[in-house]
């Protein structure tokens, strides 16, 4: 029996596999149509990459340009100036502040009210939902003062950024930021006050781009605990320490680490890793509600993507206001691409993006190789659902519903897996 | 006409400024050049004017240099509309029950401060199809109390006012002129009793013989080096036989992308279309929009198409300026500063559609 | 006022203009009461596929399956609406076009054969009638709102064909092509985005694509010229419009 | 100057007539309007949606209030939402009356000839109205009207009417056979070789699509009327009704404020060519 994916963002079915009234499998299909991105870059100028590899996500894009603008830089020894790093990573910071609070009230919140719809929740709890917008609306403002729109941001730019942010734009949003810390901590009390949280332990192993100094965002180094213990390698060996596997039920790319233990990215990943690096005011917020690390069930993410979301509005606030309009260049303006191999790898909002690129003698890629987040927690999702099923005698529509559950608190983001995944399109008709 | 004229520094042109404004209490206003842009808007002092930066003017090409004194500066791409009759306004309000709000302009009283020959006589061609009939534009457009125009004494490449008689210098429509001299000095003249009295009271000396006489030198080799188009009565009669001639247009329209940056850099396009946004509750505003003739819309109807060819729209500008400005308020419609030339981003050149027309049936 | 009963469905794309249109409706949030959303996987759990006032669909049609559900949906619809430069023209997955899907397929998959692509990416436009083509990537939300809303009412938006360019100097923008011979597509390229590359000095890349009422391949081949003493090659310039003008491009041979 | 020039006046709908597919007369009840004269315009206004020109296609009072006709047909945004969502009570904006209309003073004893096309009859009725009160001051009065098929003809109701006008000829036509039609078939414009015209005595009022209008000023010049004796309503994209938009441009012509009609000696350099 199958159902398709609701509330997250992109297509894909959840495929529980029963042999004589036992559950043996799961599996989390894409239907989400392939684009082919590694194509798509094949034969572009370096310059183009960054808004070409935009478009893979329609929440995170901001981590897919960042990423593949760090690869581009780190190989070609662009330093980009100070301030503009700074505005970078602001915009990043908005796009994580968007992302979390557009899964966390929008796509999983339903669940732990027990309604399956957003227009439900409204109707159930306007305030709530009135609050949530006006984050998510601020950082929708935050999103097109620094790089131009919501998504597919267009002020991103190997070497730098195209323009500054105008001033007056900064001051206005930095004038919006109490009511929308107001509003956030209204929807993070909903959120931590949350009852029905499972609390169970399940012995993740986590992933993060960390290199010890700060919480997990950009780095040099992937770190990985195994509970027990933890390694870290640079971000030039991640395709050492993983490996690709296909399985016969679906052919699906996925990944495990290189021992054939599955993992997880994302907020709960981070959370654990990075928790010192937290602002004071971020853990004292979590503790007051007696939440304090680790985090050992991944519905508790939406834990860490509060936390997570408080800290970037934090960064957020202290960016803009000590915002000046620099007079200086916002890119270094000579881009010239060597062959060679660019690699780098990133945070977005989902987990560890990974990014290779191979460019040949003319400055254009020969090819690439692009690792998402979902892709990596694709058989954690299925581990973690067959595990939460095991041994009870459900319905079939509950046990559909908790494998939902669990998808949806992964996060994951179909439109940019699918292009390592194999894909199996299911008509609307059969779905009904 | 003989005017009286004044010479003088660059600063008595910021004492005649602050004048205006602490004499006459006027809002000053002009093309200002603040943190690398230009605008319009309230002049604070004479510093906010592009005193020290010339304009390098191609087809498709604009670069600013500093020269210091010795530069002259011509116009960006923000013409006298911009702040006249801007790109875009609310004109209304309609509230769920019908009842209706309008939107008002009130600029107070206004000094344009600065304005070139050229945006001058667009004032006049616009006021010709705007005034009294538009209330927004008229309505800012009575505000203007008093206007000092800077002559050009060095028009740039793409600057062909000689040729349509709307500068360099001026005649008529002002209140103070000046010009800025190559050697540093400022000519004045007043074109006004208000400008006469404001040069008495500016205390400049009457102007020298020399001066006078680089004056008239400058002002003439300007002249000569805008009078670059056939004389005006060949060509409209040449622009009048070209109507039909489809195969011209055609040719002469080839490199026309239909963008519509000439409509919008042109000081004396006026044509605008209406916008509704509805509100849930049964409320809506109404926006007016710049929109130009190049565009597709231009003469696109429900239902059918009055221009559908690029050629039609684009014929349709260059006819304007020259057959049909004159019929509709006596004046003609290309002031000749040449934005059009400048700022399209493909180097379509008037100058050359023009001299296509007169030699293919002149 | 009978609620409009809307379905939102989703082809090859990121999601992207979806988003936009969650956003719209956060923004206003009294549209939810105005409508009866009967699909939105991304919105709700429970979807028919039932008789509509308004289909909105995202994305373009890169397989068999993808053509028989948009006649399916369009036999359901009374309005049907492309949301966004996929939807509507293609969008980025048609770079591929004018290669063999097997090759393209091979490049990406180790097992190309569970792959079920065709070469070409279709516009639903190409596909099935649109009642309202909406451009951008993503199409803007604002926009989009303002859209729904004269819908709702019983209206129909009041369509003004430009080029961007129109926007940027009504915004008062100074032309990055004129002063500092920056590549921008802004001439041929649809108004709709309020001239955004451009405010940040940058030259737009055309994701609203190309206009289509007044562009031949003559005028295609002048901007390209433009383009290339700019410094952008025909090369790169063709990709821009193979990225986000395809159904365009492919209407425009001859 | 009108105080509010672009400023629409509310007005309540008071009825709305189904005259063919497609198309409706929508009569609006205003107090404080001008009268409009024959061959005038009003910007018709749907709130949020935008404006359209209409031509005033019958005007009379009643009390103290001005009952105004405007045939609207759906081919548009604003023009859609017209005639599928209004209906008696709806508010409407009206301005107006705008432009120059047909010349009907001075014409005095000369025979008055109609040639409408479509929904082109609108803007004409106005003319009939008035020669019908006025029946001793002018001639003959012929009416041609045509249109696509027998549903698609206006004021069918009314057409009948017409004939009972003393001294008036009236013939219909469509374009193609039609089951159960037996008046003429052929376009409008065959029309004005079938009339026995006296051109030195007669003044022609056309109004229909522009190449109807076109083949009707060829028709009636070789029947030996003078262009200053033939009137033409053009029809443009018009926005603001008075000449400060600039999108109703003919030529030298803002058809809003110099038209919408035009003699055709104030045409001819214009008319043939496409697209000016």
């Amino acid at each position: 029996m199958s159902a398709i994916l609701t509330r997250v963002e992109g297509e894909g079915e959840v495929q529980l596999i029963i042999r004589e009234g036992s559950l043996i499998g799961v599996e989390v299909k894409i239907t989400e149509p392939p684009r082919f991105f590694e194509y798509l870059v094949k034969g572009r100028r370096v310059i183009d990459v960054p808004d070409i590899v935009s478009r893979i996500c329609g929440i995170c894009g901001v981590s897919y340009i960042l990423t593949a603008v760090r690869a581009f830089e780190k190989g070609l020894g662009i330093e980009p100036l100070e301030e503009v790093e700074e505005v970078r990573l602001a915009i990043l910071g908005a796009e994580r502040v968007k992302s979390h609070i557009l899964h966390s009230y929008y796509l999983h919140l339903p669940d732990f009210f027990n309604t399956g719809s957003l227009p439900e929740l409204v109707d159930r709890n306007p305030l709530l939902f009135n609050h949530a917008s006006r984050v998510l609306l601020w950082s929708r403002k935050a999103m097109e003062v620094l790089g131009g729109r919501f998504h597919n941001v267009v002020n991103v730019r190997i070497g730098g950024i195209y323009g500054f942010p105008k001033l007056d734009n900064v001051v206005k949003l930095l004038k919006e930021m109490p009511s929308v810390f107001n509003s956030f901590k209204y929807m993070a009390n909903a959120v931590l006050s949350l009852e029905n949280i499972a609390m169970d332990e399940q012995r993740l192993k986590l992933m993060a781009v960390y290199d010890g100094s700060k919480y997990p965002c950009i780095a040099e180094s992937i770190y990985v605990s195994y509970g027990s213990r933890e390694r870290a390698v640079p971000v030039s060996d991640f395709e050492k320490i993983v490996r690709c596997e296909q399985v016969n039920y679906s052919n699906a790319l996925r990944y495990k680490l290189i021992e054939g233990l599955e993992y997880v990215v994302g907020p709960l990943a981070r959370f654990n890793i990075g928790y010192r690096h937290l602002s004071g005011e971020s853990k004292d917020m979590l503790n007051s509600y007696g939440w304090r690390p680790p985090l050992k069930n991944v519905f508790q993410s939406i834990i860490a993507r509060v936390a997570e979301t408080l800290d970037t509005l934090i960064y957020l606030r202290d960016f803009l206001e000590n915002y000046r309009e620099p007079s200086g260049s916002p890119a270094c303006e000579k881009l010239e691409p060597k062959p060679g191999t660019y690699i780098a790898a990133t945070e977005a909002p989902r987990g560890v993006l990974y990014h290779r690129y191979e460019v040949d003698d003319y400055g254009r890629v020969r090819y690439s190789n692009i690792v998402t987040p979902t892709a990596q927690n694709q058989a954690s999702m299925e581990a973690v659902i067959m595990s939460a099923l095991e041994g009870g005698a459900l319905s079939r529509e509950k046990a559909v519903e908790i494998a939902q559950r669990v998808i949806r608190a992964f996060d994951p983001c179909i439109s940019c897996s699918v292009h390592s995944i194999r894909v199996e399109f299911r008509s609307i008709d059969d779905a009904k | 006409m003989i005017f009286m004229m004044y010479e003088g520094s660059v600063r008595d042109v910021g004492k005649l400024l602050s004048m205006l404004s602490s004499l006459l209490n006027l809002k000053v206003v002009g093309l200002k050049y603040v943190n690398k842009s230009f605008t319009y808007g309230e002049l604070g002092s004479i510093e906010e004017l592009p005193l020290s930066v010339e304009d390098v003017q191609a087809p498709s090409s604009y670069k600013l240099v500093e020269e210091g004194a010795s530069a002259r500066f011509r116009h960006s791409f923000p013409s006298l509309k911009y702040f006249l009759y801007p790109p875009a306004q609310e004109v209304l309000y309609i509230d769920k029950d019908f009842g209706l709000r309008e939107a008002k302009v009130d600029y107070g009283n206004i000094a344009l401060f600065g304005i070139k020959p050229c945006d001058l006589y667009s004032m006049r061609v616009l006021d010709g199809i705007l005034m009294n009939r538009d209330p927004y534009y008229t309505s800012a457009r009575s505000s203007v109390k008093v206007v000092v125009v800077e002559e050009c004494v060095k028009p740039s490449n793409v600057c062909f006012c000689g040729s349509v008689g709307t500068g360099p210098g001026v005649s008529s429509g002002f209140d103070v002129a000046f010009a800025r001299l190559s050697n540093g000095v400022v000519v004045f003249k007043s074109g006004s009793s208000i400008g006469a009295d404001l040069l008495k009271r500016l205390n400049v000396k009457k102007a020298g013989d020399r001066t006078v006489a680089e004056y008239g030198e400058a002002m003439g080799e300007a002249l000569k080096s805008t009078k670059v188009l056939p004389e005006l009565n060949a060509l409209t009669n040449a622009l009048e036989k070209s109507i039909n001639n489809v195969e011209l247009w055609n040719k002469v329209s080839k490199k026309c992308v239909a963008c519509s940056n000439c409509n919008m850099v042109c000081p004396t396009c006026f044509c605008t279309e209406f916008f509704d946004e509805a509100e849930l509750d049964g409320s809506a505003r109404r926006l007016k929009k710049w929109h130009g003739c190049l565009s597709y819309s231009y003469g696109l109807v429900a239902g059918g198409h009055f221009r559908p060819k690029l050629y039609m729209r684009y014929r349709h500008f260059i006819l304007h300026k020259f057959l049909f400005y004159p019929r509709q308020v006596g004046l003609i419609g290309c002031v000749g500063c040449g934005r059009c030339i400048t700022w399209c981003p493909l180097g379509v050149d008037i100058r050359e559609t023009l001299w296509e027309v007169f030699k293919s049936v002149g | 006022m009978r609620k409009a009963s809307v379905g939102v469905f989703k082809l090859t794309s990121c999601s992207g203009c979806i988003n936009e249109l969650i956003y719209a409706l956060v923004k206003h949030p009294e549209l939810l009461k105005l409508i009866e959303v009967k699909y939105f996987t991304e919105l709700q759990d429970v979807n028919e596929l039932t008789e509509l006032d308004v289909a909105v669909i995202e994305g373009s049609s890169i397989r068999g399956e993808h053509e028989e559900v948009l006649k399916k949906i369009r036999g359901l619809s009374k309005v049907l609406i492309s949301m966004g430069t996929c939807a509507t023209l293609g969008g980025v997955q048609s770079l591929r076009v004018g290669v063999d899907v097997n090759e393209v397929k091979k490049y990406v998959y180790p097992s190309p054969e569970y792959v079920d692509a065709y070469s070409d990416v279709k516009a639903v436009s190409e596909l099935v009638q649109v009642d309202l083509s909406l451009r951008g990537c993503p199409v803007n939300g604002d926009a989009l709102a303002s859209i729904i809303k004269k819908i709702v009412v019983g209206g129909w938006p009041v369509e003004v064909y430009e080029s961007l360019c129109a926007e940027c100097k009504r915004a008062g923008i100074e032309c990055v092509v004129v002063t500092k011979g920056i590549p921008c597509l802004g001439p041929i390229v649809s108004a709709g985005c309020g001239a955004l590359c451009p405010s940040f000095g940058r030259g737009c890349y055309g994701c609203y694509g190309i206009k289509d009422k007044d562009i031949d391949v003559g005028k295609v081949f002048e901007m390209g010229e433009a383009l290339e003493k700019l410094g952008l090659s025909k090369e790169d310039f063709h990709s821009l419009l193979k990225g986000y003008s395809m159904s365009l491009v492919k209407s425009l041979k001859t | 100057m009108l105080a509010k020039p672009l400023t629409p006046l509310p007005a309540v709908v008071t009825g709305v007539i189904d005259e063919a597919p497609l198309v409706k007369t929508i009569y609006v009840a205003l107090r404080d309007f001008p009268e409009p004269a024959p061959g005038q315009f009003n910007m018709v206004y749907a709130r949020g949606l935008g404006e359209v020109p209409i031509s005033v296609s019958d005007a009379f009072r009643r009390g103290d209030r001005l009952v105004i006709a405007h045939t609207v047909r759906s081919v548009g945004a604003v023009t859609k939402h017209l005639t599928t969502f209004i209906e008696v009570g709806s508010q409407v904006g009206i301005r107006g009356p705008y432009g120059r209309g047909w010349p009907l003073e001075g014409m005095e004893g000369m025979d008055v000839l109609i040639v409408g096309g479509g929904i082109g009859l609108a803007p004409l009725r106005p003319i009939i109205r008035y020669v019908e009160a006025r029946r001793d001051s002018f001639g003959r009065l012929f009416i041609l009207y045509g249109a696509r098929t027998p549903h698609d003809l206006i004021y069918k109701h009314e057409l009948g009417k017409y004939t009972e006008i003393p001294n008036s000829v009236v013939k219909v036509s469509i374009d193609k056979p039609y089951e159960g039609w037996t008046g003429y078939v052929g376009f409008v414009t065959d029309l004005i070789d079938r009339i026995d015209l006296d051109p030195s005595r007669t003044t022609a009022y056309v109004c229909g699509p522009e190449v109807m209008m076109k083949v009707a000023v060829r028709r009636l010049a070789s029947r030996g009327l003078k262009a200053d004796k033939m009137f033409l309503s053009l029809e443009r994209r018009m926005r603001c009704g008075m000449g400060v938009c600039g999108t109703c441009q003919f030529g030298h012509y803002f058809v809003c404020k110099d038209g919408p009609v035009f003699s055709y000696d104030e045409l001819m350099n214009y008319l043939w060519v496409d697209g000016i």
